[in-house]
């Protein structure tokens, strides 16, 4: 979503809708009305939204898994790096490479780098942070994190023209539709 | 409400969020490189000495052998500073009234010992034997440096204990033969060969344990 | 390596006008028992101690905290450094290694050899002269402590006049008038010293009684050996001194004796002793040791049977004895000994009554020892007399203002005189008196001159050995604090004014035959060969027979005084070392107690209840006993005769140094001339007082025996047992000594192949006299924590001698076991470390790295032995400048926070082996050993290469008898034990 | 709608017991109380943030803490310049307050992470109203316990050596030690917990941000929010997040007492060296984590009228959880002692008589009461959904979870293998005020967090409302 750099004319058009179940209907609607580019926005994750807005599936499991791989990996090798090969030194009559004692410093790493994949992964994912964001611009769009719900269909999409856009979504019976600018 | 933040708020968050990991490895790195710096070192920092000492004059020049001064490092832990009178051994007959000896006549006259302004100095804690490591073919040049190219003494290393534990793992890349210890010009012919060889025969072990400097 | 010292002229200097008041004073506050206070113990000495001393380097980084110690203590910014060379460097001298030199140290007057060593000319510490006769290479607790001494900045340090700084000179001028008027006017000169040996001194004595005719000559020490005198002279006609030879002695019978820690000739005693003690395999006889004494002393702990009776009953025990008649246990002992005729010991303690000494002489004579295995010899002494009957004289003349002019050459008589010869009011009552002292103490307070004595270490002298035997003291170091020897004082009366003890002592030798070679060799040896005195021929003569003493009925209490085992007669209270180390029995610090069993504590109920010991507190009695009454803290002893209630004196002084003040309680108030070692008829009560707090390091009086013996800590048997199984100290222990043998462990096990050092320790033979403990402190800079501290159980000592009792609380039996650092192979210690502190050598020593410690004390946790220090605080003393030169310079000095150890003397095995090294060869068996091992006078400690099948400890681990402590936790440790062996007399069922 | 009165909700509470004839047992408890709006939910509970007064509890209650906070600061400071000295630690007794203080904290934490991560792989709904205010009280309960081993060295100052870091010495930590696998579960667990805690709050930021009326609480919250907006992708990847979130620290919650646990399982103290600590500890610190959610949340709904979001359902289901778990702790006490009986081994049967009959018996006496006796009231109907009991309960269990780990850790030390060595300990004025510091920092950062940020998860209490579930169309999924 090219957001950020100023642009001619809106960045798309808004309805707002006062409950959860005509906000699904219409992203459903909009969708089989062939829209590509628009998104819905909930003060709580709607189940079937974001398939309604046509997203299926995140790779955030396979970055948290490969971050998973790397804490563990590279916590071993910390362990055996220092108290092996660095500066072996005979502690207790125990082995250098006393491998049981450092699993839990390899669990610990495992966890730390997965759980640092799964936040800063989805932030990525989700191209956070974005304080500014189009949307903001409409006044109402506060309420979105109260009750309020809203879909936008964004000026980018291939089929998007103002005023057929605006009767489309008048049709889905929202509260009010508006356009957004930039 | 509106907007709370202008367009460029997205681009300034993320380059501080980035920039922040960077700025912080940054600030390591500088860390990492003061401690080993001069600065805490003492290395190559030269001292104000009650008399500006040469080595280079009486190494280089006149030849003297370390051990005319420093007369117990073959046999003792510490290698010993010489005592007013061996200086006076020469500088009775020769330079007898010059101005920069003034300081040694006055000692040796009125019995006050010459307050020299340490160099080479370890912590309480670091026990280290001159003998030992003489006998065991490790030049005087090692740790001290070309001295005979000093004219005002400076720790020529950084006697960091990363530094000595580079040299107690491996002794071949540093021994030599034992006839070569106070030759301050020493250059190994190739130290790959002689280096394993003289460690075998001097029976020199790597010794990393701790109490080997430390108790 | 820190920087040296390298000129004691200008160190001298600077401890000249350095007075140290830092250490002194907190530690003055730590011993001080009465401000014992929560606040007290929580604010004060704590900021004394840690916050006290300068910005030194470590201080700077502890303030400065990680900001400044960013790369670690190695690498931080250093302060500019002077190093100071020699102008004229000392032949022989090569700095950096340690000179050892010859002389000896002296108690109650009688010289034991030492050895000291010496850092550029700073004397560090001291042991035993191998080649000196009652020495033999071992030292005590006096003469390893004798180095704190030497340095105590408490040490008196100028002239005073009237207590005003004063001059030599000046003093000297004053005397002369005196001296004239007694040349005159004859008497009213009197001269007051201690027990003399030396010949040179004897001779300047013997010189002025000639000059001033109608002087007199008085003696006096409190823990002096009258009884001793005059028992040789009702035996033996004369005076004369008695010593014997234990290796030949198969039964010994002590009569209240403690020979084998008290006493001239202790070490070599106690050396002779052990020697028919120890058993190993094949052993066929061993000694037997009768004890009959009122308290328990380090001799009744190691004996096979102890009797315990009251002082009282001592002279007709003695003449049950000689009779053989009397009690089973007397009749058996009597029996053995008439078995052993010509090859047995009686000897009597110093306290004990002249007449039972004359009966242990003529015991010996009667069995024919005399000449076996005692032998008589004029005495050692320049002049032996009764002190007390002398020092009554001299009060007595005083009183009478007869005493014009009253010299003191050393002691403290104010303070330890009988408490009804008044001696300070007599003191006042004479016109001059000069005292010489090392310490400004009581008597010199009293006195109008007072001049700094030097110390041993610092000047030229010589003394006889308990045999005799003279040695050449020569100086460590020059006088620190412009002392006078005696030598010079006496010098400066006969007149000779500048007369230097060195030419005094040359001069008297010279005279009787020396010469440069022999004088040299004298100084080199540390002994005069062949001065030994001739044993005489002598018969003791039967006892004279006395008016039976009545025995008082049971249930009077007696008391016994005598001088505190750590402290002798007072004059070691200002030594941190000493007041802090354990007594050898009760393992109390810093204080002196009342002493009772248990059977007479409840019959006084005067009994702490075991909560109260617990927490290390106890109640204060009122002691009464002729009038006079004192208050003292009570202590519950097994072993201690019923009926008796014993103390010792030399604590507390008034004015000496401000580690002697306020450290435990005056008794010399209950000391009267008519009986001098206690008697009848004293009192007493429970105070009102609160719980008085004790500081002892093992706070447990009587271990359950089922718990020892269940954890096998102490493995003993009879000598019958061990011939009949020599392999009974791993009864019951098989299948754990089998799995250790089998050593199933997951891991490999680890290879030392250049040296394996180990320890062997002997229970048997070890007497719980502290001598190690002593010497490990001297070597390793141990710190001293203070009552309040040990209280708080954070002694610093590195080796502790653990005391166990067996059996009845009544009579038990007593077992001793030094613990250093074990030196486990599979450290427990180490694999809980977070930093690599402390890890394992190449030799397999636990090294315990202080610079690395970050003080997590996880290590001490997890060490079963507990045998790991901590300083709790900055107990490390950095600013007394005259404690610096003290120290080992080849052991760091521990800063706060660090956890420490035993090393097994590391940095003496480091220099050994580099010696070796140089020298390309392996290091020798006995060629180093451990300060620990080189001190114990019955060599029960014993160290070595395990590597080298034929040193001595390679050896004894081979022995049956030796087991390791804990061995079920699979810790290899490398210090093991051989089991105690006692010989009891199968005639006597315990 | 725009105009929200700052002072105080516009929609005002209802009483949370309706019925008064009928037994409340007969009553079914909700989750949340009925009649509430996606609306009422958001003023309600963001206005407790954004109202300029707070009540007057936590006036008072925020001037205590900083006053327990100057106690520690002086508690500190004491510390570094004289040294460790000053508590009551000595020879035989080498931890004292420092590590049972530390270990009493981590497990107080562990109850929030336990909330918000395994209650919700169990999709235990009634977890959502306290599981923000659970993963707070974790945070600053490992703030407080992290104090101890930072400080409980002899020379803090260097305790950056225990971390892995190319230095001029060529050393590295030593990790074969509990201390180091401690280094790395704490820290771990910490950030975690702060990473989870935070995702959580990030719509709700978003919430206060729109809400907010001044222009630097706008700025602030609209920063903490990242400028969420609610997109519906977003949310997916976002609960996709924190499910993989709570997997993760479920595991991580469960090593990280278990390690803790193994300062001492490793160590052959008697008394510490045992196979059975972890799932011990484990249980244990779930024990002393609930306890002290009861501890704060009964309060702190009273203070804020949240007795609609926090319901006696939920009290009445932690007081279960604490009975659970009670009764694991009070089993592994009764095992503790036979195997101590049964190993036959006399080290262990000493531990065990001392510790029962031993200068210390008050204390474990005193355990067992608050330990195992005490939690016996959840049986009870009555107790187990009364806050009065719950609160009473609670405070029994905070105390002996504490003599617990007095009865683990000086008491086994005390009096070890050699009889010789054995001591006494007590800790000294010092030790109480590090001990009452702590709890002073862990009460100054809950009072600031209930100030600033939001107790209760708004979006996720949205969510319990019938109508946040609308039936997906055909062809949704």
């Amino acid at each position: 979503m090219g957001v950020g750099k100023p642009m001619e004319g809106t960045y798309g058009v808004i309805a707002e809708f006062s409950d959860a179940q005509s906000l699904l209907d219409a992203a459903n609607a909009t969708r089989e009305a062939g829209y590509k580019n628009f998104d819905a926005y909930s003060p709580f994750p709607i189940h079937g939204l974001s398939e309604a807005v046509g997203f299926h599936h995140t790779k955030l499991s396979s970055i948290v898994l490969a971050m998973g791989a790397i804490g563990g990996i590279g916590g071993y090798f910390m362990c055996w790096y220092a108290n092996v090969i660095s500066y072996p030194l005979n502690i207790g009559g125990k082995p250098f490479n006393s491998w049981p004692a450092w699993i839990p410093i390899t669990f610990e790493c495992t966890i730390l780098l997965a759980a640092f994949g799964a936040v800063f992964g989805m932030l990525a994912l989700n191209g956070l942070p974005m304080p500014y964001h189009p949307v903001f611009n409409v006044k109402r769009f506060e309420q979105a994190s109260r009750d309020r719900f809203f879909l936008v269909i964004q000026s980018r999409d291939p089929k998007f023209e103002v005023d057929r856009v605006f009767n489309f979504l008048e049709t889905l019976h929202p509260r009010e539709v508006s356009d957004v600018p930039w | 409400m509106g907007q709370i933040f202008h367009r460029s708020a997205n681009t300034i968050s993320r380059v501080t969020i980035f920039g922040a990991i960077f700025f912080v490895g940054f600030i390591l790195w500088v860390i990492g490189g003061i401690i080993r710096s001069p600065f805490f070192t003492n290395q190559g920092v030269q001292r104000e000495q009650p008399i500006p000492f040469s080595h280079q004059h009486h190494v280089a020049g006149l030849g003297i052998d370390c051990r005319y001064c420093h007369t117990s490092v073959e046999t003792s832990s510490f290698a010993g500073i010489p005592p007013t009178q061996t200086c006076m051994n020469c500088h009775a007959q020769i330079w007898t009234n010059a101005e920069m000896l003034e300081p040694v006549r006055a000692s040796f006259a009125n019995n006050k010992p010459i307050v020299w302004s340490r160099v080479h100095r370890l912590p309480d804690f670091v026990h280290f034997y001159h003998s030992i490591h003489i006998n065991k073919g490790i030049g005087c040049a090692t740790c001290h440096g070309r001295i005979d190219k000093m004219a005002l003494t400076f720790q020529a290393a950084p006697l960091t204990m990363e530094w000595c534990i580079s040299c107690h793992r491996a002794p071949e890349k540093y021994v030599r033969p034992r006839n070569q210890v106070f030759n301050m010009a020493y250059v190994p012919v190739n130290q790959e060969e002689d280096g394993p060889r003289l460690v075998k025969e001097y029976k020199i072990q790597k010794l990393t344990a701790c109490s080997t400097c430390h108790y | 390596m820190s920087d040296k010292e390298l000129d004691f002229k200008q160190f001298r200097q600077r401890i000249g006008d350095l007075r140290g008041r830092e250490y002194w004073r907190s530690l003055e506050e730590l011993a001080r028992s009465d401000a014992f206070d929560e606040f007290f113990q929580e604010e004060f000495p704590r900021q004394a101690v840690a916050l006290g001393n300068g910005v030194d380097r470590r201080n700077f980084i502890k303030l400065m905290g990680a900001s400044v110690a960013a790369a670690g203590l190695a690498a931080c910014r250093q302060p500019e450094q002077s190093i100071i060379p020699y102008v004229k460097q000392p032949e022989n001298l090569v700095p950096g290694r340690p000179m050892f030199f010859a002389s000896a140290v002296m108690l109650g007057g009688y010289a034991s050899g030492v050895l000291v060593e010496s850092h550029e000319f700073h004397p560090t510490k001291i042991e035993g002269n191998p080649d000196h006769p009652s020495s033999l290479g071992a030292s005590d607790a006096f003469m390893q402590a004798s180095i704190l001494g030497l340095y105590d900045p408490d040490r008196s340090q100028v002239v005073r006049k009237f207590g005003d700084t004063s001059t030599w000179s000046e003093f000297i001028a004053a005397l002369q008038p005196v001296l004239n008027a007694a040349k005159t006017n004859g008497g009213g000169l009197r001269l007051l010293t201690q027990t003399i040996t030396s010949p040179t001194l004897g001779a300047q004595i013997q010189q002025l009684l000639g000059m001033f005719p109608g002087m007199k000559w008085h003696q006096w020490e409190a823990a002096n050996r009258d009884n001793v005198r005059e028992g040789a002279r009702m035996a033996f006609g004369s005076y004369a001194d008695v010593h014997y030879d234990f290796t030949k002695a198969n039964v010994v019978v002590s009569l209240g004796s403690n020979f084998l820690d008290e006493g001239p000739g202790h070490l070599r005693y106690a050396r002779d002793f052990a020697s028919r003690r120890r058993v190993r395999k094949g052993t066929t006889s061993m000694n037997r040791l009768y004890a009959i004494e009122s308290s328990m002393s380090s001799t009744g702990s190691l004996a096979d049977h102890r009797l315990r009776i009251k002082p009282s009953q001592m002279e007709a025990t003695a003449r049950e004895l000689m009779a053989g008649s009397g009690s089973e246990w007397i009749a058996a002992a009597a029996r053995d000994l008439k078995a052993n005729a010509g090859k047995s010991v009686v000897i009597a303690g110093d306290e004990q009554p002249a007449i039972v000494h004359a009966i242990a002489h003529a015991i010996n004579a009667q069995l024919g020892n005399i000449g076996s295995t005692v032998f008589v010899t004029d005495s050692a002494e320049v002049a032996p007399v009764n002190q007390l009957e002398s020092l009554r004289e001299l009060t007595t003349d005083m009183h009478n203002g007869v005493v014009k002019a009253l010299v003191i050459l050393g002691g403290d008589p104010v303070f330890d005189a009988p408490a009804d010869f008044q001696f300070h009011t007599a003191m006042n009552k004479v016109p001059f008196r000069a005292h010489l002292s090392l310490y400004y103490n009581d008597t010199s307070m009293l006195s109008h001159w007072h001049i700094p004595e030097v110390h041993t270490l610092e000047t030229w002298g010589d003394a006889r050995a308990h045999d005799g035997t003279v040695s050449i003291i020569q100086p460590l170091i020059a006088p620190l604090y412009n002392g006078r020897s005696p030598i010079e004082v006496l010098g400066t009366l006969i007149g000779g004014l500048d007369q230097s003890p060195y030419d005094a002592v040359r001069a008297y030798w010279f005279a009787k035959g020396g010469n440069e070679q022999t004088w040299r060799k004298w100084l080199h040896d540390g002994l005069i060969e062949g001065s030994a005195l001739p044993t005489r021929a002598a018969s003791a003569s039967a006892p004279p027979a006395t008016a039976q003493p009545s025995n008082p009925a049971t249930g009077s209490l007696e008391l016994e005084i005598r001088p505190d085992p750590t402290l002798h007669d007072g004059r070691f209270a200002n030594n941190a070392w000493l007041q802090e180390l354990p007594k050898p029995q009760t393992r109390i610090v810093w204080d002196n107690v009342l002493l009772l069993s248990p059977a007479t504590a409840d019959r006084l109920n005067v009994r702490p209840d075991d909560n109260d010991v617990n927490e290390k507190r106890t109640w204060i009695v009122n002691v009464s006993y002729h009038g006079v009454a004192i208050e003292l803290p009570v202590w519950v002893v097994p072993g201690h005769a019923d009926d008796v209630a014993t103390v010792f004196f030399g604590f507390n002084p008034k004015s000496r140094g401000k580690v002697a003040h306020g450290s435990g309680f005056d008794v010399f108030p209950l000391r009267f001339s008519d009986a001098l070692h206690g008697g009848a008829g004293v009192e007493i009560k429970k105070s009102d007082r609160p719980l008085y707090p004790i500081a002892c390091t093992q706070e447990h009086q009587s271990i359950d025996p089922k718990q020892i013996g269940e954890r096998g800590i102490i493995q003993s048997a009879t000598f019958a047992e061990f011939v009949k199984n020599p392999d009974f100290a791993h009864e019951g222990r098989r299948e754990e000594e089998a799995r250790e043998e089998a050593n199933q462990s997951m891991y490999p096990k680890v290879e030392y192949p250049q040296y394996r050092w180990a320890m062997s320790i002997d229970t048997s033979v070890c007497t719980g006299c502290n001598g190690c403990v002593i010497a490990c402190v001297s070597e390793n800079n141990i710190a001293v924590v203070g009552k309040e501290e040990v209280h708080r159980e954070r002694e610093m000592h590195w080796l502790r001698i653990d005391r166990y009792y067996k059996g009845s609380p009544e009579n038990p039996e007593v077992y001793h076991q030094p613990v250093p650092c074990q030196q486990c192979e599979n450290a427990p210690c180490e694999p809980v470390c977070p930093v690599e502190a402390t890890s394992h050598s190449g030799d397999g020593l636990n090294d315990m790295t202080y610079n690395r410690c970050v003080g997590t004390r996880y290590c001490s946790n997890n060490c079963p032995y507990k045998v790991r220090r901590f300083n709790f605080f900055h107990y490390s003393d950095y600013d007394t400048e005259s404690l610096k030169p003290m120290r080992n310079p080849h052991v760091t000095v521990r800063t706060r926070g660090v956890m420490e150890k035993c090393t097994y003397c590391v940095q003496r095995l480091t220099a050994a082996k580099i010696d070796a090294e140089r020298g390309d060869r392996r290091v020798r068996d006995g060629e180093v050993t451990t300060a620990c091992a080189q001190a114990c006078p019955t060599e029960a400690i014993v160290f070595g290469d395990l590597n080298d099948p034929n040193s001595r400890v390679s050896q004894l681990k081979l022995e049956p008898t030796d087991y390791s402590l804990l061995p079920e936790l699979n810790t290899h440790p490398r210090t093991t034990y051989l089991a105690t062996i006692k010989n009891p007399n199968p005639e006597i069922k315990a | 709608m725009a105009g929200i009165d700052e002072q105080q909700p516009v929609h005002e509470v209802r009483p949370t017991t309706q019925a008064d004839k009928i037994p409340t047992r007969f009553i079914p408890q909700p989750t949340l109380e009925p009649g509430h709006t996606f609306a009422s939910i958001t003023d309600h509970i963001s206005s407790i943030v954004l109202r300029r007064t707070m009540p007057i509890g936590w006036i008072i209650g925020f001037g205590i803490s900083c006053v327990l906070l100057t106690v520690l600061g002086a508690a500190i400071t004491k510390l570094l310049f004289v040294g460790v000295g000053i508590w009551g630690i000595n020879h035989p007794v080498g931890w004292g307050f420092d590590i049972l203080n530390f270990v009493w904290w981590i497990g107080i934490g562990h109850a929030g992470t336990l909330i918000s991560a395994i209650l919700l792989l169990l999709r235990q709904e009634w977890r959502t109203s306290i599981n923000r205010f659970a993963e707070a009280m974790t945070l600053f309960a490992v703030a407080s316990a992290g104090l101890y081993p930072a400080l409980h060295t002899g020379r803090p100052w260097y305790d950056y050596w225990l971390f892995p870091y190319p230095n001029t010495m060529g050393l590295w930590p030593q990790f074969r030690s509990p201390l180091m696998w401690d280094v790395f579960a704490v820290s771990t667990y910490a950030t975690v917990s702060l990473l989870f805690w935070y995702v959580g709050l990030v719509p709700d930021l978003a919430t206060l941000r729109d809400r907010s009326r001044n222009r630097i609480g706008r700025f602030i919250y609209g920063m903490g929010s990242l400028g969420w907006r609610g997109s519906a992708q977003h949310w997916h990847r976002y609960e996709h997040a924190y499910l993989l979130l709570a997997g993760l620290s479920t595991p991580l919650v469960l090593s990280v007492h278990t390690i803790v646990s193994f300062d001492f399982a490793v160590a052959q103290v008697p008394g510490w060296h045992s196979t059975f600590f972890p799932p011990y500890f484990v249980a244990g610190a779930v024990y002393a984590g609930f306890a002290m959610v009861l501890t704060l949340a009964i309060p702190a709904r009273k203070m804020f009228k949240l007795e609609d979001f926090i319901t006696m359902k939920h009290l009445e289901n932690m007081g279960k959880v604490m009975l659970a778990t009670g009764l694991i702790v009070f089993y592994a006490y009764i095992t503790e002692a036979f195997y101590a009986y049964y190993s036959g081994n006399p080290f262990e049967r000493y531990m065990m008589w001392n510790r029962i009959f031993g200068p210390y018996w008050v204390m474990y006496w005193m355990l067992i009461l608050c330990n195992g006796l005490a939690p016996q009231l959840m049986w009870i109907k009555r107790c187990r959904s009364s806050a009065g009991w719950l609160f009473f309960t609670a405070m029994f269990v905070n105390v002996g979870m504490w003599l617990e780990r007095f009865v683990i850790i000086p008491e086994s030390l005390h009096r070890d293998f050699l009889p010789s060595s054995w001591g006494m300990y007590h800790g000294t004025r010092w030790d109480w005020a590090m001990y009452i510091g702590s709890i002073g920092l862990f009460f100054f950062l809950l009072f600031l967090f209930l100030r600033f940020l939001p107790m209760i998860s708004i979006f996720e209490m949205r969510t319990m409302l019938p109508e946040a579930k609308p039936h997906a169309e055909e062809g949704a999924h």
